[in-house]
C-alpha cells in the first residue's frame, strides 16, 4: 500500500499511469456502448472499472480502489453477468435505432455536453492540489475513512445500511413469484403425465439436430422442431437467432407437437397401402 | 495534475450518458448508468485530493452503496419485466405514454 | 364564537366521513343536529351583535404565518352577519330537503351507488367554509376559503348531479379557479404593496388605511373583481351558473346560487370598494353596463329556457345584475338593497330551486313541458312554488321587492338611465315566472304528472321556514337593515362618497 | 308664469294630517281582518273548507264596520282636521330614505274604504251562493279577502311604497282569482296576461317614485305634495306622465287596456268587484291623490284627458260588438273608467266628478255584473248572448236590478249614472278652448253609444224570444245571490243623487282635492243633448235587436264589426309589436348565448384541449428520448451556470 501511496509523490509515475489508463477507460467506456452484445459490454465495463480502481489508487485513496474491485467488479458486475446470463448471453441489439434522430441527437447533446464542461474546467480556477499526506497522517487512509464514517457520517451511514436491506428485499420481491397452486406430487405428476398425450420424456434438445446446444431445439419426425425441447425462458428471448421458436406456452406447443408426430404417424400407413 | 482526472471523469460521464441515450437493452443502459457513477467518483476522488480532506472519498463510497442498492433493485425489475413481457429492451416498455 | 361556527361543521363533517359504511341513516341525523347547532349558535350570535357597536365584533386574531403576515383573523359586520345567518339557515333546511338524494342522485334509470355519509360530510365542510369566507377579515384566509369552498362543490356536483355532472362540475371549478387564480395575484400584489409601505401585512383593517398607487389600484381592483365576477357571476362570465345549477342536485343548487354566489357580491362590497375606492370609481360605469346588462340579457335568457334549474339560475344572473348595481351606485340605498338582496335572495331562490327539486324528484324530468296542471294534484307544491316565484319577480309584501326597491331607487339618485332599464327587469321578472308557473302548474293536468304527491312532511318542514321568512322579511324588513346600515355607511365612507341630496334641497341650498 | 299659479293653486290643499285618534287609530283593523281571513283560511287548508266562505264574509263585513265607525268619527271632525295618520310602524330605514307604513285616513280614502268593503261585503255573500258548488270555494274566499285587504292598502298608504305595495296586492289577487279556474289554459293566460300588463304600469308607477325619491328624498304624500311645487316643471311633468303610465295598466286605459276583456275568464263575482267596482278603479284614485302633482303639469293633464277620451269611446266600441255578455259589460268598464280618467284629468271640478262616478260606477256596474252572473246561473254558465232572450218572466229580481243598474249606466235622469257622468261630461266643456269642445264632444259621442250598447244587452238577454240550448231551464237565483242585487240596485239608484245634489260630496272631498267652484248647474244645454243621444241609440238597439230576431250564431259582420270584435285589434298590435319580437328575441338571445358566450368559454376549452392533445404526442413512452430530454435540459443548465459565471 505504501509503495502505491509513494507512487503519487512522483509526478512522472502518475501521469504515465494516468495516460494508460485514461486512454484504456475510454476506449473500453466506448467499446461498451457500441458492442452488440450484453456480455461484451459487460466485460468493457469490467475493463474500465479496474482502470478506476488503479486511478484511485494513484489518488491516495487505497480504500476505495479495493472497495472498488470488491464490490464493483466483484459483486455488481457478477450480477449483471447472471441477468445476461438469463436473459440470453448471446443476444444482440439490433443496430436499428426506431427512435427517429435519437442517435444523431444523443451524439451531439453528449459532444456538447463534454465541450460544455471542459470550457467549464478550462476557465475554473482550481486549489492547488494539497495531497491527503495531513488526512491520511492518523492511522492511515482507512482509519481516516472510518473515523469519519463513524462520526461525521454516522447518520448517512445507517440510513445506508436502511436503504441496502430494503434493496435487498425489494429485489426478493420483485422477483419472487407468488406459488399459486400447491407443488404437484410425484403421484400427480406420474397422472398428468399419463393423461397427457406424451407419456414418454421431452425430447432433449438437439435431438436429431446438428448441435447440441441448450438453445438448438430437438427435430421432430417430419423436420420441424420442437419448441417443447427448449427451455421456455430461451424459447421466450426475441433475438431473432432461432425464427421457429415462438415463445408459445408449454401447453400449445405439447399440442402442436402431438399434431405433428400423430401426423407422421398416420402418413406411413397411406405409404404402405400405396406399395401394396 | 488533478483537472486532467476531472476531464477523464467528464468524457467517461458523457460516455455513459450517450450510451444511456442510444442502448435499448435495459442491462447495458444501466452498464451506462454504473459507468456514469463511476466517472463522479473518480472526480470526487479526485477533489478529495486537490482539498486535502477525506469527504471527497466518503461520498464516493456513498455513491457505490448506494448504486450496489440500485443495481440489485434495478436488475430484479428487469428480470420481472423479462418475464412478463418477454424481451429487456427499454423501448418494448412504452405503455406509458399518451 | 365565529371559530367555533367554523369549526363545529368542519369537525362534523370529519365525524360523518368517518362513520362505518352502511350507517347512512346516523350519517344523515348527525348532519342534521350539526346544522342545527350551527343555526342556534348563528342566531345567537346575530342576537348579541350590536348594531350601534364597532364596525367589525366577534373578532378573533391570531398569528398563522408570521413570516408573510399571514393571521388567522375573523369578525364580523353588518354585511357579513346577515350572509352568515343566511348560510346557517338555509344548511339544515338544505340537509333535510336532500336527505334522499344522495342515493338517487345520477339519473333514475340507472342509478350509481353513491356514498351517502360522503355527500353529508361534503355539505357540512361546505358550510364551514361559507361561514369562514365571509367571517374572515384576513385577506389571505378569505383567499383560502375561497378556494378551497370550491372543493366540495365540485366533487357534489361532480358524483350526485344529473347526467351532464362531470361537464358542469369541470366548468364550475375551471371557472372558478381562473377566477381565483386572478385574486392570488392581486392578493399578493396587495401585500407586496403593503411590505414596499413597510409593513407586509394581509389584514383587512389595515389595508384599508393603506395608500395605494391609482394604476397599481385599478390592476389589483380588476383581479380581485374579475374573481368575484365570475363568482355571482356577471355577465358575462355567467355561462357556468345554468349548468352547474342545472346539473347539481337540488340542495347543492341552493348553496350554490344561494351563498355561495353571494360571496362574489359579498367581495365586491368588502374588498373591491373598500380596498381601492378610487379604482372602483373609476370602473364604476363598466360594472353598471355589466349589471344592466346582465338584468336584462339574464332576464331574457330565462324567458328562453326549457329547463326549470336552468331558468331559475338565469333569474339569478339578473338578480345578480341588481345587486351589483347596487354594490356599484355607491349610496346607501343601493348598497343596503344589494346587501339585503343577497340574503332575500337567498331565500327565495333557494326555496325556488327546492320545490322545483322536489317536482322534479317526483317526475323525473327537469323540462318545463314534461309538466302541467299541477296545482290540480298537489296544491301545496304549486302554492308555495308561487310564493317563491312571486318574491322572484319581487311582489311588494314578500322579502325581494324591499331590496329590489331600495336598489333601484339607490341607483336612481345617482345613475338615472341604468335604474331605468334596470326597471324593464320587473317587467321581464314578471314574464319569466309566470310563464313558467303556468306552463308546468296552470292548465289541464298533464298524463305524467296525474299520479303526482303532494309536498310531504319533511318537504314541507323544509320549505315552510323559508316561506315563513320570505314574508316577514317582506312586511317588516327593518331588523335586518338596522343591521346592515351601519356597515354600508362605513364602507360608503371609505369610498368618500355621500348620497346625492334630493333635488329640490339642492335647489335650496344654492339660493 | 303658469307654473308659478298652480303651485299656489296647490298649496292650498296640502293637507296638515295628525295622529288619529278614537276609532280612527283602529282603522288598521281594516287590513288586519280581511289579511287575517286570508292568511287563515291559506294556511287552514282543507279543514276550514266548511266554514271558509262564512269567515271570509265575516272579515270583509267586520272591516265595513270599522270603515263606517271611522266615517262616523271623521264626520265629526272638522273639516279641516279631516286628515288622520295611523303610525304603524318603520317600513324600510336606510340612510335618507325612510318609509314608514302609515295608513293616511282623509275624507277621499274613507270613500274608497267605504266602496270597497261595502261593495265587497255584497260580493262576498253573493258568491257564498254563486261559488256553492265550487270545490274550492274556501280558496275563492282567501284570494278575495287578500285583495280586500290590498286594495284597503292601497287607498289607505300614506305614502307611495305603501300604494305600490297595495298596487301590487291587488295585481296579485286579480291573478290568482282570474286564474281560479286555472286547469283552463284560457283563465291561465288570461291570468298572466293581466299580471305582465299591469306590470307594464307599474314600471310607471316604479320609476315615478324613483324620481320622487331623487327630487323629494321621501315619499310621503305629506312630504311630495307639500314640496312638488318647488321640484322643476319637467320633473313634475315626468311623474305625472309615469304616474299616468301606471294608471292606465291598472285601470286598463288605452294603450295598456288588453287585459281586461281577457280576465273576464275569472268567476263573475270577481269580474263584479275586482274588474269593475274597485281595482280597476286606482288608475283613477292615483292620479286623484297626486292631484297636487297633476296640477302642477297641464301637459300631463292633457294627456291624462286624451287618454281617457280615447279608452272611453274604445270601450264604448269594443262592448258595442261582443256577444259574450262578461265582454260587453267589461268593454263598458274600461269606457266607463275612461270618463273617470277623464274627469281626473280636467282638474279641479272634475275630482269630485270622478270620484262620484266612481261609487256610483262601483254600484251600478257591480249590480250588473252580480245580473250578469245569476243569468249565467241559470243558463248553465253559458256567456253567449245570442243564446239568451226573454229571461225577463223567469227571473224577475235579477231582471228588475239589471235594469235598474241599466237606466243609471246609460244616464237615464235621477239615476245615479245621470248625476255623476253629465257633471263629467259639463266640466269638459267647461275646461273651454279647443281641446275642451273635443273632449266633450268625445265624451258625449261616448254616452250616446254606452246607451246603444247597454240596451243591446238588455235587450239580447231579457227581451225578445227565448233561444236558448235545450237543455236550459233558467230559474231565479237564490236569495243569498239576490240580496247583494238588490241592495247594490238601491245604490244605483241613489247615489248620485245622494253625492251630487247639494255638492255635498264636493264638500266633503274639499280637504283633499280644494273646495268647489260655486254654482254648479244641474241642468245645462249638454245635458239635454245626452238625454236626446241617450234615446237615440237606446232607439238604434232597440230597431236592430228588438223589432229585428237574433240570429244564435253571429253573423260576419261589416269592417266596423270585425274590428270593435276584434278589441280594436289591440291583442293583433301587441302580438306583432311585443310577443312575436320578444320571442324572436328570446330565441335569438339563447342561441346567443349558447353559441356566442358560453360557446367562446368552450371554444377556448376545445383550444386548450387540442393543442394539449397534440403536445401530449411528445410523451411516445419511450424511456430514451425522456432521457434525451434531461439530458439536453441538464446540458442546458451546464450552459445556462456558465453564462451566469462568465
Amino acid at each position: 500500500m505504501t509503495g502505491v501511496v509513494a507512487a503519487g509523490a512522483h509526478q512522472t509515475g502518475e501521469s504515465a499511469i494516468f495516460w494508460v489508463l485514461a486512454v484504456i477507460s475510454v476506449a473500453a467506456a466506448l467499446g461498451m456502448i457500441l458492442t452488440r452484445k450484453a456480455v461484451h459490454s459487460a466485460l468493457m465495463l469490467a475493463t474500465v472499472m479496474f482502470s478506476f480502481a488503479v486511478l484511485y489508487a494513484v489518488n491516495e485513496a487505497p480504500f476505495l480502489a479495493f472497495v472498488q474491485v470488491i464490490v464493483y467488479t466483484g459483486a455488481v458486475l457478477m450480477l449483471f453477468l447472471f441477468v445476461v446470463m438469463i436473459i440470453g448471453v448471446s443476444s444482440t441489439d439490433s443496430l436499428v435505432e426506431t427512435i427517429k434522430g435519437q442517435r444523431v441527437a444523443a451524439a451531439l447533446v453528449g459532444i456538447g455536453f463534454v465541450v460544455l464542461l471542459l470550457v467549464g474546467f478550462g476557465h475554473a480556477t482550481l486549489p492547488k492540489t494539497t495531497g491527503l499526506k495531513d488526512a491520511n497522517a492518523n492511522g492511515g487512509n482507512v482509519m481516516g475513512l472510518a473515523r469519519l464514517i463513524f462520526t461525521k457520517y454516522v447518520f448517512a451511514f445507517e440510513v445506508t445500511s436502511a436503504l441496502l436491506i430494503t434493496a435487498a428485499l425489494g429485489a426478493m420481491v420483485l422477483t419472487h413469484r407468488e406459488r399459486l397452486r400447491p407443488k404437484p406430487t410425484q403421484k400427480q405428476l406420474s397422472k398428468e403425465r399419463i393423461k397427457s398425450d406424451r407419456v414418454a420424456p421431452l425430447p432433449p434438445p438437439g435431438t436429431y439436430a446438428r448441435h447440441n446446444a441448450v438453445d438448438m431445439p430437438a427435430l421432430l419426425p417430419d423436420g420441424t422442431i420442437s419448441e417443447l425441447s427448449v427451455s421456455p425462458v430461451i424459447s421466450r428471448r426475441r433475438t431473432g437467432e432461432h425464427e421457429d421458436l415462438h415463445g408459445a406456452s408449454p401447453e400449445v406447443v405439447a399440442r402442436q407437437d402431438t399434431k405433428t408426430v400423430k401426423a407422421v404417424i398416420d402418413k406411413p400407413v397411406e405409404v404402405e397401402e400405396e406399395e401394396q | 495534475m488533478t483537472d486532467h482526472y476531472l476531464v477523464l471523469s467528464a468524457i467517461l460521464f458523457t460516455i455513459g450518458a450517450v450510451g444511456v441515450l442510444i442502448r435499448r437493452n435495459a442491462i447495458v443502459v444501466f452498464m451506462c448508468v454504473e459507468l456514469m457513477l463511476n466517472a463522479t467518483n473518480l472526480a470526487f476522488v479526485s477533489f478529495a485530493r486537490m482539498h486535502g480532506s477525506l469527504d471527497g472519498q466518503i461520498i464516493a463510497f456513498f455513491v457505490m452503496v448506494v448504486a450496489a442498492a440500485e443495481v440489485v433493485v434495478g436488475l430484479a425489475i428487469i428480470m420481472t419485466i423479462f418475464r412478463s413481457r418477454k424481451s429487456s429492451s427499454v423501448d418494448d416498455a412504452n405503455l406509458l405514454k399518451y | 364564537m365565529l371559530t367555533a361556527l367554523i369549526a363545529i361543521p368542519a369537525i362534523g363533517a370529519l365525524l360523518v366521513a368517518l362513520l362505518p359504511k352502511g350507517k347512512d341513516a346516523l350519517a344523515k341525523r348527525a348532519a342534521l343536529v350539526v346544522t342545527l347547532i350551527v343555526a342556534v349558535l348563528t342566531v345567537v350570535m346575530a342576537l348579541r351583535f350590536k348594531a350601534d357597536g364597532p364596525r367589525f365584533q366577534f373578532t378573533e386574531k391570531y398569528w398563522w404565518i408570521k413570516q408573510f403576515g399571514v393571521h388567522y383573523a375573523v369578525g364580523v359586520d353588518g354585511v357579513a352577519l346577515v350572509l352568515i345567518v343566511l348560510s346557517a339557515i338555509l344548511v339544515p333546511l338544505v340537509v333535510l330537503a336532500s336527505w334522499n338524494d344522495a342515493e338517487r342522485s345520477g339519473g333514475v334509470d340507472n342509478p350509481p351507488k353513491r356514498s351517502v355519509k360522503t355527500y353529508f360530510a361534503l355539505l357540512l365542510s361546505l358550510e364551514a367554509m361559507m361561514i369562514g369566507v365571509f367571517a374572515a377579515t384576513d385577506i389571505f384566509l378569505f383567499y383560502v376559503f375561497f378556494e378551497a369552498m370550491l372543493f366540495p362543490v365540485y366533487f357534489i356536483i361532480g358524483s350526485y348531479g344529473g347526467p351532464q355532472r362531470s361537464y358542469a362540475a369541470v366548468k364550475f371549478l375551471l371557472y372558478s379557479l381562473f377566477g381565483g387564480l386572478l385574486m392570488l395575484a392581486a392578493v399578493i400584489g396587495l401585500y407586496v404593496v403593503s411590505a414596499n409601505a413597510g409593513h407586509g401585512t394581509f389584514l383587512f383593517d389595515e389595508l384599508r388605511n393603506l395608500h395605494i398607487a391609482p394604476t397599481t389600484a385599478k390592476w389589483l381592483f380588476l383581479g380581485f373583481f374579475i374573481a368575484f365576477a365570475i363568482k355571482a357571476p356577471l355577465v358575462p362570465f355567467h355561462t357556468w351558473l345554468p349548468d352547474a345549477a342545472g346539473q347539481a342536485p337540488t340542495g347543492a343548487a341552493v348553496l350554490i346560487v344561494g351563498v355561495l354566489d353571494k360571496v362574489g357580491t359579498f367581495g365586491m362590497l368588502r374588498f373591491c370598494l373598500e380596498l381601492f375606492p378610487g379604482a372602483a370609481k373609476w370602473f364604476t360605469p363598466v360594472v353598471l353596463t355589466l349589471s344592466v346588462v346582465g338584468i336584462v340579457y339574464g332576464a331574457v335568457l330565462a324567458i328562453g329556457q326549457v329547463d326549470i334549474k336552468r331558468l331559475i339560475a338565469y333569474t339569478s344572473i339578473s338578480h345578480f345584475g341588481f345587486i351589483t348595481l347596487g354594490i356599484f351606485a355607491m349610496t346607501t340605498q343601493g348598497q343596503s338593497g344589494a346587501t339585503l338582496y343577497m340574503v332575500n335572495h337567498g331565500f327565495s331562490t333557494g326555496a325556488l330551486f327546492l320545490l322545483a327539486g322536489f317536482m322534479i324528484t317526483r317526475r323525473g324530468s327537469a323540462r318545463i313541458d314534461a309538466y302541467g296542471g299541477v296545482q290540480k294534484v298537489a296544491p301545496l307544491l304549486a302554492g308555495t312554488f308561487l310564493v317563491a316565484g312571486l318574491s322572484g319577480l319581487s311582489l311588494p309584501g314578500l322579502s325581494s321587492f324591499v331590496s329590489e326597491f331600495l336598489v333601484l331607487v339607490g341607483t336612481f339618485t345617482r345613475y338615472k338611465v341604468p335604474a331605468v332599464i334596470a326597471t324593464v327587469g320587473i317587467i321581464l321578472a314578471a314574464v319569466y315566472i309566470l310563464w313558467m308557473y303556468q306552463r308546468t302548474m296552470n292548465g289541464p293536468t298533464a298524463e305524467a304528472v296525474k299520479g303526482m304527491s303532494d309536498l310531504s312532511k319533511r318537504e314541507l318542514i323544509v320549505i315552510a321556514p323559508i316561506i315563513a321568512i320570505i314574508v316577514a322579511l317582506g312586511f317588516y324588513p327593518k331588523p335586518v337593515l338596522d343591521v346592515i346600515n351601519p356597515s354600508v355607511k362605513q364602507t360608503l365612507v371609505q369610498v368618500h362618497q355621500q348620497d346625492p341630496k334630493p333635488t329640490i334641497a339642492e335647489k335650496g341650498s344654492h339660493q | 308664469m303658469t307654473t308659478m299659479n298652480a303651485a299656489l293653486a296647490a298649496g292650498e290643499v296640502v293637507q296638515h294630517p295628525h295622529a288619529a285618534t278614537g276609532v280612527l287609530s283602529a282603522t288598521w283593523l281594516l287590513i288586519a281582518l280581511p289579511l287575517a281571513g286570508a292568511a287563515i283560511l291559506l294556511l287552514g287548508g282543507r279543514r276550514t273548507d266548511k266554514w271558509g266562505h262564512l269567515l271570509g264574509t265575516a272579515m270583509s263585513l267586520g272591516a265595513f264596520l270599522v270603515g263606517a265607525l271611522a266615517f262616523a268619527a271623521m264626520l265629526g271632525q272638522k273639516g279641516d282636521d279631516r286628515t288622520n295618520l295611523v303610525h304603524l310602524f318603520q317600513y324600510i330605514p336606510a340612510g335618507s330614505l325612510n318609509v314608514d307604513m302609515n295608513l293616511w285616513i282623509d275624507p277621499l280614502s274613507i270613500s274608497f274604504v267605504l266602496l270597497i268593503t261595502g261593495v265587497g261585503s255584497l260580493i262576498h255573500i253573493y258568491s257564498i251562493g254563486y261559488m256553492a258548488h265550487d270545490p274550492d270555494r274556501r280558496r275563492f274566499f282567501a284570494y278575495l279577502n287578500l285583495f280586500v285587504a290590498a286594495m284597503l292598502l292601497l287607498v289607505l298608504a300614506d305614502n307611495y311604497i305603501g300604494l305600490y305595495i297595495g298596487w301590487e296586492g291587488v295585481g296579485l289577487a286579480s291573478y290568482l282569482l282570474i286564474g281560479f279556474w286555472q286547469y283552463k289554459p284560457s283563465a291561465a293566460t288570461a291570468a298572466k296576461k293581466a299580471f305582465i300588463v299591469n306590470r307594464v304600469g307599474d314600471f310607471g308607477l316604479s320609476v315615478a317614485v324613483m324620481v320622487m325619491f331623487a327630487t323629494f328624498g321621501s315619499l310621503s304624500f305629506q312630504n311630495v305634495f307639500g314640496h312638488a311645487s318647488e321640484a322643476s316643471h319637467g320633473t313634475v311633468t315626468a311623474i305625472g306622465l309615469l304616474l299616468l303610465l301606471g294608471a292606465c295598466g291598472k285601470s286598463a286605459q288605452l294603450p295598456l287596456q288588453s287585459w281586461l276583456l281577457d280576465a273576464m275568464e275569472g268567476p263573475t263575482p270577481v269580474s263584479a268587484l275586482i274588474h269593475a267596482a274597485t281595482m280597476v278603479t286606482a288608475g283613477v284614485y292615483l292620479i286623484v291623490r297626486s292631484h297636487v302633482i297633476f296640477e302642477l303639469s297641464p301637459d300631463a293633464r292633457l294627456l291624462v284627458t286624451i287618454v281617457g277620451a280615447a279608452t272611453l269611446l274604445a270601450g264604448a266600441i269594443i262592448g258595442c260588438a261582443k256577444d259574450d255578455i262578461k265582454k260587453a259589460l267589461a268593454g263598458s268598464t274600461m269606457s266607463q273608467i275612461g270618463y273617470m280618467v277623464l274627469a281626473a284629468g280636467l282638474g279641479r271640478p272634475g275630482y269630485v266628478f270622478a270620484i262620484a262616478h266612481l261609487i256610483a260606477h262601483g254600484f251600478f256596474k257591480a249590480g250588473l255584473f252580480l245580473g250578469a252572473g245569476s243569468v249565467m246561473h241559470a243558463m248553465n254558465d253559458d256567456v253567449n248572448m245570442r243564446k239568451y232572450g226573454g229571461l225577463r218572466k223567469y227571473m224577475p229580481i235579477t231582471f228588475a236590478t239589471f235594469g235598474l243598474g241599466y237606466l243609471a249606466i246609460i244616464g237615464f235622469p235621477g239615476l245615479s249614472g245621470w248625476w255623476t257622468k253629465d257633471g263629467i261630461i259639463d266640466a269638459a266643456f267647461e275646461k273651454g278652448g279647443t281641446s275642451g269642445q273635443i273632449l266633450g264632444w268625445l265624451a258625449l259621442l261616448g254616452a250616446g253609444i254606452t246607451a246603444y250598447y247597454m240596451s243591446r244587452v238588455m235587450f239580447m238577454t231579457f227581451f225578445g224570444e227565448p233561444r236558448w240550448d235545450e237543455d236550459v231551464h233558467p230559474h231565479e237565483s237564490p236569495r243569498v245571490m239576490t240580496i247583494p242585487l238588490i241592495l247594490l240596485a238601491i245604490g244605483s239608484i241613489a247615489g248620485g243623487a245622494f253625492l251630487i245634489a247639494g255638492d255635498r260630496f264636493a264638500n266633503f272631498l274639499a280637504p283633499v282635492v280644494g273646495e268647489p267652484e260655486a254654482g254648479h248647474k244641474l241642468i245645462t244645454p249638454y245635458t239635454v243633448i245626452v238625454f236626446a243621444l241617450m234615446v237615440v241609440g237606446v232607439g238604434l238597439a232597440y230597431v236592430q235587436y228588438l223589432r229585428r230576431p237574433i240570429p244564435r250564431t253571429a253573423p260576419a259582420g261589416n269592417v266596423a264589426t270585425t274590428f270593435a270584435r276584434r278589441d280594436l285589434y289591440g291583442d293583433a298590435l301587441n302580438e306583432s309589436l311585443f310577443m312575436r319580437p320578444g320571442q324572436w328575441l328570446t330565441r335569438l338571445t339563447v342561441y346567443f348565448d349558447n353559441r356566442g358566450v358560453d360557446g367562446l368559454v368552450n371554444g377556448l376549452a376545445a383550444f386548450i384541449g387540442g393543442t394539449s392533445g397534440r403536445v401530449r404526442r411528445v410523451q411516445t413512452g419511450f424511456v430514451r428520448s425522456y432521457a434525451l430530454s434531461m439530458f439536453v435540459g441538464a446540458a442546458l443548465v451546464v450552459a445556462a451556470l456558465f453564462l451566469v459565471r462568465i
